[in-house]
């Protein structure tokens, strides 16, 4: 630890764990999952950068999304979101999230994931390598240096209108929301 | 396919036809009265392993093709016979309008997610069939998408595409 | 005891794939499970209706991401014995010894997955140190570490480069090294067969009645394969061994599973050395116009989960008309998982689905 | 004088455990030929959690993690590190023998008060453990009280500074081996991870815990490990002079604990407690027997 790191984390402790202590769900939404055991495992091995899969939610602050989401898996997904304590970070994971990739014109799948949950940032390809995770997780070092990846912030200002584009996608939604009476935008 | 059992099968059933051997591949069409009987005619024959109940939508003829594969497991442990190498695809026809079948669970037992699955994706209710529930689908849809006439693009831009935006992406498109 | 209803997924470290299953149990006893698919329907045979027949082959590998090999080798098949297309006996080689890598691969996964989830960490970090390696060689070989595209109908996209043969057989000795490790640490561990012994167990008669293919069947002592009940590629040239075990529990899934991989292992050096010389591909006609008459085709082949299956109909257009996948995981997952998991304990669930191994996007398609 | 212990012996825990927390992700990371995260990674994650914000269960939820952690911070006062014995004069081992039943206690206050199955599971395990190594347990404290003619740990400490450890002398190797048969069970690692199973019931008890809970559960985790391993050095390893001794066999205990860890599957919760009320409650109630005829 050199003295550039040491001064940061007196500066700012929390930032810095946040930083170095990325607790991924474990959910395998979609064929990116593959990737995933070959980059927490010896080959990779994530746990190096802080990067842990973890069992709950409730102990994570990284989302992954693995892969294209079916409507179906939506519904988790924004179940599992929901479930995790700020500050947290969500990044999509192959182009499938981006804008549907080859599933594009597939009746049961979700296209542009970030109309429903906000993401932080994005690993395009299919299949992205688990060095492609390693870039990710840095890139996110520096935007939460920056205060950039402010995902769950813009989940609360624009939550009226997240909830409405789920709602939109999924009927109606069986859990009370999330944030109430926040209406900012 | 040995002769005996065809022989058997066009003995005991009205319009059943028979297509040759065609590399391991015999095609029976039945009609749908018979087909709970030719497929344990079949079952009892050796022909005991259903591989796959699927569908086919010809819509331009309205029906409905439904398709039974069966092939045959081994007699003993370690003996193989041409038999075995035989898949036989059953093939019987039904209406497209309200589309109804008998289900096949009573003869084979792994036909009930296959059923289920047909029944949701393109809707043909199957009578006796214990759990006729959702499988796969979360949405409801008008049209069971499996059918030639949903359009599954034009179903992508009508419900997915115009779901907006939000926050600062969607100020800049 | 009161009865409590548990959800087992989708987000569960011991699930390997977007799948759920609802359990009633009481106590630490399960008295009814109910698999709950449907997490990753994309509806992929309706849009390989809408796409050309040579444009599917991205599409195919992709419904089984742990091994997309077998996905593009039956819908090769299918497509081959539709048009009527010859493979040159090469080819034929390169693509058992191709499909036996991708075997190993995904047997290393499914190890790796089981090991997990009975908490044998390290085991399963080698296992997928292992897989890695395997991996490297497809990379090689096709430029893809997951989904490749490799097998092509007519042949196979191209030939082994130079130095190939040699790198397999390095790769497989230096894996094939660690066999003794493997049995003392997990195999022939105690504890291994203390979790495994007796659960989940599927019977001959059960799995004959439900449609139980691969593992699951060849636990039960019947030697059905695919590979060698119905000869494809260049499984008729060589000679080789259907390893099978008696009790049909999960002990004797993962032995089988075990035992079919060294076996694999011996095939690809016995396929390397008969390999003949020659053209890999057979040209196809122009794949914008192309079209198939109008006939329909049952293939099957062996993938690594049982016995995997393609209804083929062409109506003579340039795209096929329906595509149904028959899939081992569907048959295995859905119905007798359910069964096999009656009066088990809530401890076994994933022990008694990884062993039945259960791929979860093999059976929403 | 005592004030100064009353902080410092904790304290020490507090760092010991938390450094063995670390030391564990790296020792196995190694043996799983893998580089493994630095060994500061708990501090961090410590310091992530608490800066989490997090949902709560209720008053209960909240109470019950401080209850379980406090249990075990007033448990480190009775147990002698090195020279250092806060509580050396009240109650010995039968407080210490109460005590260790509080933080299972207090997680299951909580758990129960968060409706989540999985976390019910994991609590119901728990008790079933600590029911299947507090036979055995007991069965060699009284073995080792008889002998030592004392329910002081202190008293036993300081006799076994000057006649030996109690692992190497005759009347009490059974129980020793017993002790170490048990010693998994008691910190909670494999082949007895049954309570955490993260792959069979989404981590058990810590299943609803975030942020500042989980950095709580962490912490008394990390002194569980501190205590689990102290009583063993201290009841059979003759305890130490100083601080650095004393470290150091907690070290090559915790190593060779790490080792089992790394080698073993789960057992199932029966299993588990079969095997315990089998081989090591039997070993126990031998090296008790000898021991009372050796006292004769």
């Amino acid at each position: 630890m050199d003295r550039n790191q040491l001064i940061k984390w007196l500066k700012a402790p929390a930032k810095m764990g946040h930083k170095y202590s990325l607790h991924a769900v474990y959910f395998c939404t979609g064929c990116g999952i593959i990737e995933v055991p070959p980059s927490i495992t010896a080959r990779w091995d994530a746990e190096r950068f802080g990067v842990l899969p973890v069992a709950t939610p409730r102990q994570a602050n990284l989302f992954l999304i693995t892969g294209y989401v079916s409507v179906k898996t939506l519904r988790a997904i924004i179940r599992t979101y929901e479930q995790m304590p700020e500050p947290k970070y969500s990044v999509g994971f192959g182009s499938c999230p981006i804008n549907g990739g080859m599933y594009w014109d597939s009746y049961n799948t979700i296209k542009h994931l970030d109309k429903y949950i906000p993401i932080d940032g994005w690993i395009a390809g299919c299949m992205p390598r688990p060095e492609a995770i390693f870039v990710a997780v840095t890139h996110l070092w520096t935007l939460i240096d920056k205060d950039m990846a402010d995902g769950y912030k813009r989940y609360r200002d624009h939550y009226q209108a997240y909830r409405a584009n789920q709602e939109h996608a999924l009927g109606k939604l069986e859990w009370p929301p999330l944030f109430s009476n926040e209406t900012k935008s | 396919m040995k002769d005996p059992l065809k022989d058997k099968l066009t003995s005991a059933f009205d319009g059943i036809q028979i297509q040759p051997a065609d590399r391991n591949q015999i095609s029976i069409t039945a009609n749908k009265e018979s087909i709970l009987s030719v497929l344990s005619l079949l079952k009892s024959n050796g022909y005991n392993h259903l591989a796959l109940i699927s569908c086919v939508d010809w819509i331009e003829e309205k029906r409905f093709e439904l398709v039974y594969i069966l092939s045959a497991y081994m007699e003993k442990d370690k003996h193989f016979t041409d038999m075995e190498k035989t898949n036989i695809i059953l093939k019987t026809s039904i209406y497209r309008e309200k589309p109804q079948f008998i289900s096949a669970i009573p003869i084979f037992e792994n036909a009930e997610p296959y059923e289920r699955e047909i029944h949701e994706l393109y809707g043909i209710h199957f009578e006796g069939h214990p759990r006729l529930t959702p499988l796969f689908l979360e949405r409801e849809y008008k049209t069971p998408p499996f059918r030639k006439d949903f359009d599954t693009r034009k179903y992508v831009s009508d419900v997915f595409d115009p779901i907006p935006f939000v926050g600062k992406k969607a100020d800049k498109r | 005891m009161r009865e409590l209803e548990l959800y087992f997924g989708p987000q569960h470290l011991g699930m390997v794939g977007n799948f759920s299953i609802t359990l009633k149990v009481e106590g630490d006893r399960i008295l009814k499970a109910t698999a709950n698919p449907g997490y990753l329907h994309r509806g992929f045979e309706k849009l390989m209706e809408l796409r050309s027949w040579i444009k599917n082959f991205p599409m195919v590998c992709r419904i089984n991401v742990v091994e997309p090999d077998s996905m593009e080798m039956i819908y090769a098949m299918g497509v081959e014995k539709l048009a009527g297309i010859e493979v040159p006996e090469r080819a034929h080689y390169i693509r058992s010894i191709y499909l036996e890598l991708a075997r190993v691969g995904s047997h290393l996964f499914g190890l790796w997955a089981y090991a997990n989830m009975l908490g044998f960490d390290t085991v399963a970090q080698w296992a997928m140190y292992h897989r890695d390696l395997v991996l490297d060689l497809f990379e090689e070989l096709t430029g893809g570490r997951v989904y490749h595209i490799y097998i092509w109908p007519g042949g196979v996209r191209r030939d082994f480069p130079e130095g190939f043969k040699d790198k397999i057989v390095n790769t497989l000795h230096s894996i094939g090294g660690c066999v003794p490790d493997y049995d003392n640490t997990f195999f022939n561990n105690r504890l291994f067969y203390e979790r495994a012994k007796g659960i989940g167990t599927v019977t001959r008669e059960e799995a004959l009645a439900m449609g139980g293919t691969g593992q699951v069947l060849r636990a039960t002592g019947m030697q059905y394969d695919v590979r060698r009940v119905e000869p494809y590629a260049a499984y008729d040239k060589v000679p080789w061994e259907v390893p099978t075990r008696e009790d049909g529990d999960a002990y004797s899934r993962i032995w089988v599973v075990r035992d079919e991989m060294i076996e694999s292992v011996h095939m690809i050096f016995k396929l390397l050395d008969a390999m003949p010389e020659g053209e890999v591909y057979n040209r196809i006609p122009n794949p914008f116009k192309w079209t198939i008459p109008n006939k329909e085709a049952y293939v099957r082949c062996e993938s690594s989960r049982g016995e995997l299956g393609l209804y083929l109909v062409s109506n003579g257009g340039d795209k096929p008309y329906r595509v149904h996948f028959r899939t081992p995981s569907y048959t295995h997952g859905l119905t007798i998982l359910e069964k096999a998991l009656k009066n088990a304990s809530i401890a076994d669930v994933g022990n008694i689905m990884i062993s039945l191994y259960v791929v979860a996007p093999e059976i929403d398609r | 004088m005592q004030m100064i212990e009353m902080i410092l012996s904790p304290l020490l825990a507090l760092i010991i455990g938390i450094f063995f927390l670390g030391l564990s992700r790296k020792i196995m990371a190694r043996i799983q030929w893998r580089y493994g995260p630095p060994i500061t990674q708990p501090v961090i994650d410590v310091i992530r959690l608490f800066s989490q914000k997090s949902v709560s269960h209720g008053k209960l939820f909240n109470l019950g993690i401080i209850f379980s952690l406090a249990g075990s911070l007033v448990l480190v006062l009775f147990l002698p590190l090195a020279q250092i014995c806060p509580l050396s004069g009240s109650g010995g081992m039968l407080v210490i023998l109460y005590m260790m039943l509080l933080a299972p206690l207090g997680i299951a206050l909580s758990g129960g008060e968060s409706a989540n199955p999985n976390t019910s599971i994991g609590i119901s395990r728990k008790f079933i453990l600590a029911l299947g190594y507090e036979v055995p347990l007991l069965l060699i404290l009284l073995a080792l009280m008889t002998h030592y003619k004392t329910i002081s740990i202190v008293h036993i400490v300081s006799i076994q500074q000057n006649t030996g450890w109690a692992f190497v002398s005759l009347p009490l190797l059974l129980s020793g081996i017993a002790y170490v048969l048990i010693l998994p069970a008691i910190l909670g690692i494999r082949p007895f991870e049954v309570v955490q199973a993260s792959q069979e019931i989404s981590s058990g008890p810590m299943a609803e815990y975030g942020g500042p809970f989980l950095a709580l559960a962490t912490i008394q985790h990390a002194l569980s490990l501190f205590i689990g391993i102290a009583l063993f050095v201290n009841l059979f390893l003759g305890g130490a002079g100083n601080l650095l001794i004393f470290f150091l066999k907690m070290l090559v205990v915790f190593v060779l604990v790490l080792f089992v860890n790394a080698a073993l599957p789960r057992l199932r919760i029966e299993q588990a407690v079969k095997y315990l009320w089998r081989w090591p409650t039997l070993l126990a109630f031998i090296g008790m027997i000898i021991v009372l005829i050796v006292r004769r």
